[in-house]
């Protein structure tokens, strides 16, 4: 037996700690909307404050803050206010879905700008489809998914990838005829580099031309890489990497570059997923002219853009702060929102939804992006040089907006898919059976 | 995990598997056996070719200065330090002890007392006893066997004897340092070993709980053999028994306490030079 | 010497002018015109043009231009360049004068990596005379890499007048290059270019022989292949002392971070979980004082991270001494319990930093000493990583020395062994144990400061290096700092020798998994204490 | 006569918490389903699955609670366990999903298909039945608590040491499954999920259904837990926490003893973790992370160690306090919060809520009887 000594004035203190836990827990949890819910609009914002996600994310919370506080002063929408609701899903992916559900359910938002990672998209994906909100989601992505809740306002593969092989391989980009596909192991990676193989081989590139490597999550170590990739281009023929190495690792990854003399003259290293706010960490003076591929850079001249650069270095207070891909993403996708809440009248999911394919917004490259029946929007690709001063110069972009394609035509499983809300009211539709989903 | 059966019978078929490992143990009158073993740490050599036989239903007292190499030649015996060299018999030279961990040994029938009393202190006095009572000790045994239902006549019996019955309810962390002594010898006797190591019983103890401690060790020895280690020669002569005295790890003198404590070196040890 | 350089270069240009002087028809100025187009093709031109002008002004305008120094004034169209060593003297590249007033508003002319190779190709044929050895290195290189057939005339008139050995067989090399490509060679100077390859054995000789002239004759292909075989079975062997080699510099890196960690936890036996957030402190030191240094001392960069390393050990040490007085004294005796309140302390500390440093990475420059690579006998060794190497040893023996013969040291080890007794001989014992503590906390800062060097300067980068540390001590024995440094290098050699075998991330995988069946078999690590001390 | 029994074998603190959390299992799902929504005793889903998740952490701590409260074993490890739990569930839910995946592929789920798997890699098998999957949940985490405590324990690696080697353990696997080749879906783990059992997974009664077998299964995890703490067996298993080495002298297999709790308590988590997944809708390998069985042990030392039903409170209390500080504009000190809680919990209060509730209660109880004493003799004297 445990000793008895639980007597009865501390069990009545533990149950009433319980009980008051639980109440005070159903108490913010279901009276936490206040009544004011009626007046304004909200809107989540799903970003991790904390973990390793932070260093991406908190940046993406803050531009919402300036968006919101923008749209307020130019007297909100629809008459009413925005009132932005800010959750941390502390980079923990369960908690996403949880703090999806709670802006949802007990915020009761009108739509949700949010994840990064993949993993915490798909996290939040059933939640969205359960209680029918509307997720915006501004990364660059692997694609092979399209989803009625979601609107994708970052790239698809062929939005980032395939344009930036082809610069590569053009005689600007060097004439590349050798390629090393360094990845982070994960879905990302995975799927453009198996699209990007197929591409390349649809291209003649030959299979011993064609290196593919894969790292864990914040790999430090890179010597041994970096040297293998100095031998593959050592054949003589012209050699480039494609990185798809995530946040933490390329850090490293570039400093080991620099150090090991690997020069973009020599061996281009084109990146998809390093932008300014990866670069404000590493010295760059021995990176210039290594490429990364986005569809927007802070240094593209145009009014629209200096405004909002302006807007921002105000809005946090810091003239050094940099904007990014993500972020302009985030600023369409928002305006594209209001758009289409004027257009519907309602901030009512269903409503906004389908309004939504066919707005356009401004970019802040000068062009005009829509979005389209797949819930992607189109967009314009660059490529642009590293600067000493960790800033990119355009050194390629494609002629007019890129649209963008859910299921790539490069993969078997999802070569026949095709993805139409407005049309066929499908995210999957099988070109070949004429069905939705099989 | 079926240990709870080799508890009483098995010994004798481990030896005999033993015993084609090794040349077969002689065969001794001796119910422990220690000969020529040797051990150090870390160069120091703390047991030196130590050779010691223990009758069976014999007390034996060993003393000895500081560093002689008495708990080192208990630590022997229990298995918790394997000797460099030597021989180390049990029950007639039947198991070869530097074969055997801890537990094995102590399943044989050797039961110790620390030097530092350790009890279990969050366990109740009756609990200690409980869990050092003979029987199957195998975890399902635990879980589901006899150990959950035993009367309490057989822990009080116990307790009755080490004198401790009037504070079976207590945690044995509560109780005064002389009675955790006793406590562990009332464990020893729940093991019921057929030989006790005893090692400093009264360090710390009142002059009259010494007393009482000498004629416990005696009661039980009606029954068991002892090995007792002690300093204090009140004590030892209270014992009555044979004594060896062990100095920097090997016996010095062994027989009765007068004859070892006129023993010249032995006086030579003690007193210093 | 100069003169005759001088008058060898002014000979060489007039020799270039004659070589492409149909490209060369377009005068300097219009040349520079290009520029102002801002246009990749026009730049190419003008680059194109401006080398094969021979003009005194082009190797300025075209080091400007590939260093991004190169400006044009978007009002005038003129063209100017910045010099490179002071960041306020703009010129005129037209006359080469100085501008007092330069206009406002100029633009850098923009290249991409087509144009910044070309660049380097042509300043490579110009600077083959310069006075100064690197450069005329620089230059033999970036011929070397370029193949660029129309180096080959000022190479050849270079190689005349060079007195220095070991630049002169780079010349032999770059022009070994440039003979095996060319479809004019001879087949006794092809063979000759092989011979000078071999000697060279790297993999730029592999790419270089491996790119022979297509036309050439099948004797001359056969010995390409054959010194091909060759260079690559020595690289093979190469590739050996390569992995161990990258091996001790991963095994410098955990030894680093461990170091201190060897003196908290083995010596002390403290589970200091926020071991990791001390290596951070460290790491971020080093970005204020870089901050500090770039603000108000530029041009004294390089003296940042000698400076950085006392007020790293300083500062991380005296957090640690804090949170010993603070958190750690009341535990010791309860280890468990002493883990989970440094955890605690981890996460305080990576989400302060957070709160002041914003949550993304910082920049932590390298000073010139740290960058770049070497060669040593074919093993291409950077001097960051080398630097390290010799940093950690330096540091290792430093604590063995302190430990030994400072009183502190001495105090440390009586506590450690007897803590009664040393008590009772007159020593404070609470102090020694926050200096110990203060000690292995400032360790791991100044650990910060070398990881700067390699890794993300970010809230997050205790983390990555926690578990690997537990490892590194417990695998080489709990206060055993020789067994630390062993199994740290250990550790090291052995990951990178899987790695190309398995993968990086089985090669890590593979390494726990064995020392979890090793700390089965030895629970004390390698170098493990005994005796009855330990267990007590 | 089996009530007597079953009484005798909780203290009133177990009591308390039966009779809530047989409340709770009850009341929450049928106020949930039947009541209607603006009624004031309504559960809303939300708050519903935010329990249930709860509770799953509930059980995870009680599991660490045996092997660290009352054998001295402190897992940072047992992550590890409900996570492999977990994906024994998860791959089940995959399977469930048959042709309804984007690709409409019956035979592989959508993440092979994406990377090109043509078939169904073998440990695959038989997790299409509900029967294999729920063994595998508990004894796949069984097994391997079971192969490593026999490696562990049998070499006496202890304290300390086992801590690390057990925090390699999960972060060895948390390496491995994030290795898309090892056919778990990399990092982004499995996810979803259509059915379990043929009911759908998002609706409402299948949620209620899903948090009453994770109340029950508390219930019942408590139960073992404490019938194995009340016996001889817990007795010995604390004596092993308290002496080892005496045990070991008193003659016990100490090695078999913690083998056993061990492997018990990895099958428990590997419950819990099975319940956890389709409550959350995701598995991935971030579950592994070293942090995450860090904090659940915070979560024991915060409620009690050694008391079982503190491990439990611990859980909800540090969660709902995570709930509460993630949301808002006290988002950015959550981890403020979690890093004083640890320090504080350790310095202040050692013994955690419930121990520290009980010890107070012992003396106030000591006291009393004192007093009583002493009045009982005043009144003899005045006689």
């Amino acid at each position: 037996m445990m000793p008895n000594w639980g007597v009865c004035m501390s069990i009545n203190f533990v149950r009433r700690g319980v009980l008051a836990g639980m109440a005070s827990a159903a108490m913010m949890l279901t009276v936490g909307a206040p009544a004011i819910a009626q007046e304004t609009i909200k809107v989540g914002i799903l970003h991790s404050l904390s973990g390793t996600m932070a260093i991406s994310e908190t940046t993406l919370k803050d531009v919402m803050l300036m968006l919101i506080e923008e749209q307020n002063k130019k007297g909100g929408v629809l008459g009413r206010k925005l009132e932005a609701v800010v959750v941390d899903p502390a980079s923990n992916w369960p908690l996403f879905a949880e703090k999806a559900r709670e802006l949802i359910t007990q915020h009761k938002v009108a739509a949700v700008f949010g994840c990064w990672t993949s993993v915490s998209r798909k996290s939040v994906l059933p939640v969205f489809k359960e209680l029918n909100n509307i997720l915006f989601y501004p990364v660059q992505y692997e694609g092979e998914e399209s989803e009625r809740n979601v609107f994708y306002t970052g790239a698809a593969p062929n939005q980032q990838a395939i344009p930036a092989v082809d610069y590569l391989m053009s005689k600007d980009g060097g004439d590349v005829k050798r390629w090393v596909l360094a990845g982070t192991d994960y879905v990302y990676p995975r799927t453009t580099n198996r699209i990007l193989e197929a591409y390349l081989k649809a291209k003649g590139v030959a299979s011993e031309d064609i290196m593919i490597n894969y790292t864990p999550f914040g790999h430090s170590d890179w010597q041994t890489i970096v040297s293998n990739v100095k031998k593959f281009g050592s054949a003589g023929k012209k050699t480039a990497v494609v990185s798809t190495i995530n946040g933490d690792a390329n850090v490293p990854f570039y400093k080991e570059l620099a150090n090991q003399g690997v020069k973009a003259t020599d061996i281009p290293v084109v990146a998809f997923s390093v932008g300014e706010e990866e670069l404000a960490g590493v010295d760059t003076s021995n990176l210039v002219g290594h490429l990364a591929a986005w569809n927007y850079f802070q240094s593209v001249k145009n009014p629209a853009n200096a405004e909002f650069i302006a807007k921002w270095q105000a809005f946090t207070k810091n003239p050094k702060r940099v904007t990014n891909d993500p972020m302009e993403a985030h600023v369409v996708g928002f305006n594209m929102w209001i758009k289409a809440i004027e257009k519907a009248g309602t901030t009512d999911p269903d409503k906004v939804i389908s309004a939504l394919p066919g707005i356009e917004a401004p970019n802040l490259t000068g062009g005009m992006s829509k979005m389209l029946p797949n819930h992607h929007i189109t967009k314009p690709v660059m490529i642009g040089e590293i600067r000493a001063d960790g800033q990119f110069d355009v050194v390629w972009q494609t002629k007019g907006l890129v649209a963008g394609d859910a299921w790539s035509d490069f993969l078997e499983g999802s070569k026949d898919l095709e993805a139409d809300w407005v049309g066929k009211k499908c995210g999957n539709f099988n070109t070949k059976t004429n069905k939705c989903g099989s | 995990m079926n240990q709870d059966q080799s508890q009483s019978q098995a010994p004798a078929d481990i030896a005999a598997f033993e015993g084609g490992t090794k040349a077969p143990p002689a065969v001794t009158s001796a119910l422990l056996y220690l000969d020529g073993v040797s051990v150090s740490f870390d160069g120091y050599r703390a047991i030196r070719n130590l050779s010691l036989f223990i009758e069976p239903g014999e007390m034996r007292a060993i003393i000895g200065p500081n560093g002689a190499g008495k708990t080192t030649m208990m630590d022997i015996v229990t298995g918790k330090t394997r000797p460099d060299e030597g021989d180390v018999l049990f029950d007639h030279g039947k198991h070869d002890l530097t074969k055997l961990d801890e537990t094995a040994i102590a399943e044989l029938g050797i039961g110790r007392k620390f030097q530092k009393p350790t009890v279990f202190e969050s366990h109740t006095v009756a609990d200690n006893v409980l869990l050092a009572l003979s029987g199957p000790r195998g975890p399902f045994a635990s879980l589901f066997g006899w150990r959950n239902k035993v009367a309490r006549e057989k822990v009080d019996a116990i307790l009755e004897t080490a004198g401790l019955l009037e504070h079976r309810a207590r945690l044995a962390g509560e109780i005064s340092h002389g009675q955790k002594q006793w406590l562990e010898i009332g464990m020893l006797l729940a093991q019921d070993p057929a030989i006790l190591l005893v090692d400093e019983p009264v360090a710390g103890m009142t002059d009259h709980e010494t007393e009482l401690t000498a004629a416990l060790l005696r009661q039980i020895n009606k029954e068991h053999t002892v090995i007792v280690v002690e300093h204090d020669m009140a004590f030892v002569r209270a014992l009555d028994c044979k004594v060896t005295c062990l100095h920097e790890g090997s016996v010095l003198a062994e027989g009765s306490l007068d004859r070892v404590a006129g023993d010249e070196r032995v006086i030579e040890v003690y007193l210093g030079r | 010497m100069i003169q005759v350089r001088a008058f060898c270069a002014a000979v060489i240009s007039l020799f270039a002018v004659l070589m492409f002087a149909p490209a060369a028809q377009a005068d300097f100025a219009s040349s520079l015109a290009r520029f102002a187009q801002d246009e990749f093709s026009e730049t190419a031109l003008a680059i194109d043009e401006i080398a094969a002008s021979g003009d005194s002004r082009a190797q300025q305008v075209l080091e400007a231009l590939g260093s991004a120094r190169l400006f044009v004034d978007p009002a005038s169209k003129k063209v100017y360049w910045r010099a490179a060593t002071s960041a306020r003297t703009i010129h005129d590249a037209a006359n080469g004068e100085p501008v007092v007033d330069p206009p406002a508003g100029l633009q850098v002319v923009r290249i991409n990596n087509r144009l910044r190779g070309a660049t380097l190709n042509a300043i490579g044929a110009l600077t083959l005379m310069a006075p100064d050895p690197a450069r005329r290195r620089a230059a033999a290189e970036s011929i070397f890499k370029s193949r660029d057939a129309s180096a080959l005339a000022p190479l050849e008139a270079a190689i005349k007048v060079e007195k220095d050995p070991s630049i002169a067989t780079l010349f032999a090399q770059a022009r070994a290059v440039l003979m095996l490509a060319a479809p004019q060679a001879t087949k006794d100077q092809q063979l000759e270019a092989i011979s000078i390859l071999r000697m060279r054995a790297d993999i730029g000789a592999i790419a270089a022989l491996r790119s022979t002239n297509a036309s050439a004759d099948a004797d001359v292909k056969a010995l390409a292949a054959d010194a091909v075989t060759a260079i690559e079975a020595r690289l093979k062997l190469m590739s050996h002392v390569q992995n161990v080699w990258y091996g001790l510099s991963l095994g410098s890196v955990l030894l680093l971070a461990a170091i201190g960690l060897a003196i908290t936890f083995g010596v002390m036996g403290v589970i200091n979980m926020a071991h990791g957030e001390m290596v951070m402190l460290g790491a971020y030191t080093t970005f204020v004082v870089q901050e500090v240094f770039r603000a108000y001392a530029p041009d004294w960069f390089d003296w940042s991270l000698p400076v950085a390393l006392p007020l790293a050990f300083l500062f991380t040490g005296l957090v640690g001494i804090a949170i010993e007085r603070g958190v750690i004294r009341f535990l010791y005796g309860r280890p468990l319990e002493t883990l989970l309140a440094t955890w605690g302390v981890s996460l305080i500390l990576q989400q302060a930093v957070r709160t002041i440093f914003g949550p993304s990475n910082r920049e932590v420059g390298a000073p010139s000493y740290m960058s770049g690579a070497f060669d040593l006998f074919g093993l291409s060794v950077t001097w960051g990583r080398m630097w390290i190497i010799v940093f950690t040893l330096f540091v290792f023996v430093s604590l063995l020395l302190a430990l030994k013969h400072t009183s502190l040291g001495l105090h440390m080890r009586a506590v450690t062994q007897n803590r009664r007794m040393a008590s009772a001989m007159g020593i404070r014992t609470p102090w020694v144990d926050a200096m110990t503590f203060g000690l292995g906390s400032g360790l791991a800062g100044i650990a910060g400061v070398a990881l700067s060097q390699i890794d993300n300067v970010s809230p997050n980068l205790g983390q990555s290096y926690i578990i690997d540390s537990f490892m590194v001590v417990v695998f080489g024995g709990v206060g055993n700092l020789w067994g630390t440094l062993v199994s740290a290098f250990a550790l090291g050699v052995a990951n990178k020798f899987l790695e190309p075998v398995a993968g990086a991330v089985l090669a890590k995988i593979f390494i726990l998994v064995l020392l979890i069946l090793f700390i089965q078999k030895r629970p004390r690590g390698l170098f493990a204490l005994k005796g009855r001390a330990v267990e007590a | 006569m089996i009530a007597k029994v079953f009484f005798e074998r909780y203290d009133r603190a177990g009591l308390i918490f039966l009779g809530v959390m047989a409340t709770i299992a009850i009341f929450v799902p049928l106020s949930n389903l039947l009541l209607p929504t603006d009624s004031f005793l309504h559960v809303p889903t939300y708050v519903m699955s935010l329990v249930g998740k709860y509770l799953c952490y509930a059980i995870l701590a009680l599991s660490l609670d045996l092997v660290w409260g009352y054998c001295g074993i402190l897992s940072l490890g047992h992550g590890a366990f409900f996570a492999l739990g977990g994906y024994a569930m998860g791959m089940y839910l995959m399977r469930q999903i048959g042709s309804r995946g984007v690709y409409g592929n019956p035979d592989l789920p959508d993440f092979m298909v994406f990377l090109n798997w043509k078939e169904i890699p073998w440990f695959w098998y038989g997790f299409d039945m509900f029967p294999f999957a729920l063994l595998m949940m508990a004894l796949v985490p069984g097994l391997l608590a079971f192969l490593f405590g026999w490696l562990a324990f049998r070499s006496r690696v202890t304290g300390v040491y086992l801590s690390i080697i057990t925090q390699a353990m999960t972060y060895a696997l948390l390496l491995a499954f994030f290795r898309n080749d090892m056919g778990f879906g990399g990092n982004n783990g499995l996810t979803d999920f259509k059915d379990i059992l043929g009911f759908n997974i998002q609706a409402q009664g299948t949620r209620a259904a899903l948090f009453f077998a994770t109340a029950l299964l508390l219930i019942l995890s408590y139960m073992l837990a404490r019938w194995m703490v009340t016996t001889a067996f817990g007795k010995v298993l604390v004596a092993v926490r308290d002496a080892e080495s005496r045990t070991r002298f008193l003659g016990y297999r100490v090695e078999h003893f913690k083998l056993l709790v061990f492997t018990v308590s990895a099958a428990m988590a590997g419950i819990a973790g099975a319940l956890y997944v389709p409550q959350v809708g995701i598995i991935n390998p971030s579950e592994f992370s070293p942090a995450n069985s860090i904090e659940a042990v915070i979560w024991v030392a915060v409620g009690g160690r050694g008391t079982l039903v503190g491990a439990a409170l611990g859980a909800v209390v540090v969660n709902f306090l995570k709930t509460w500080f993630t949301t808002g504009f006290l988002a950015p000190y959550w981890l403020f919060m979690l890093g004083a809680l640890f320090i504080g919990v350790t310095l202040a209060m050692p013994k955690g809520i419930v121990g520290t509730l009980q010890d107070w209660s012992a003396r106030r109880r000591e006291r009393a009887t004192y007093t009583e004493k002493s009045a009982q003799k005043i009144a003899e004297q005045g006689e």
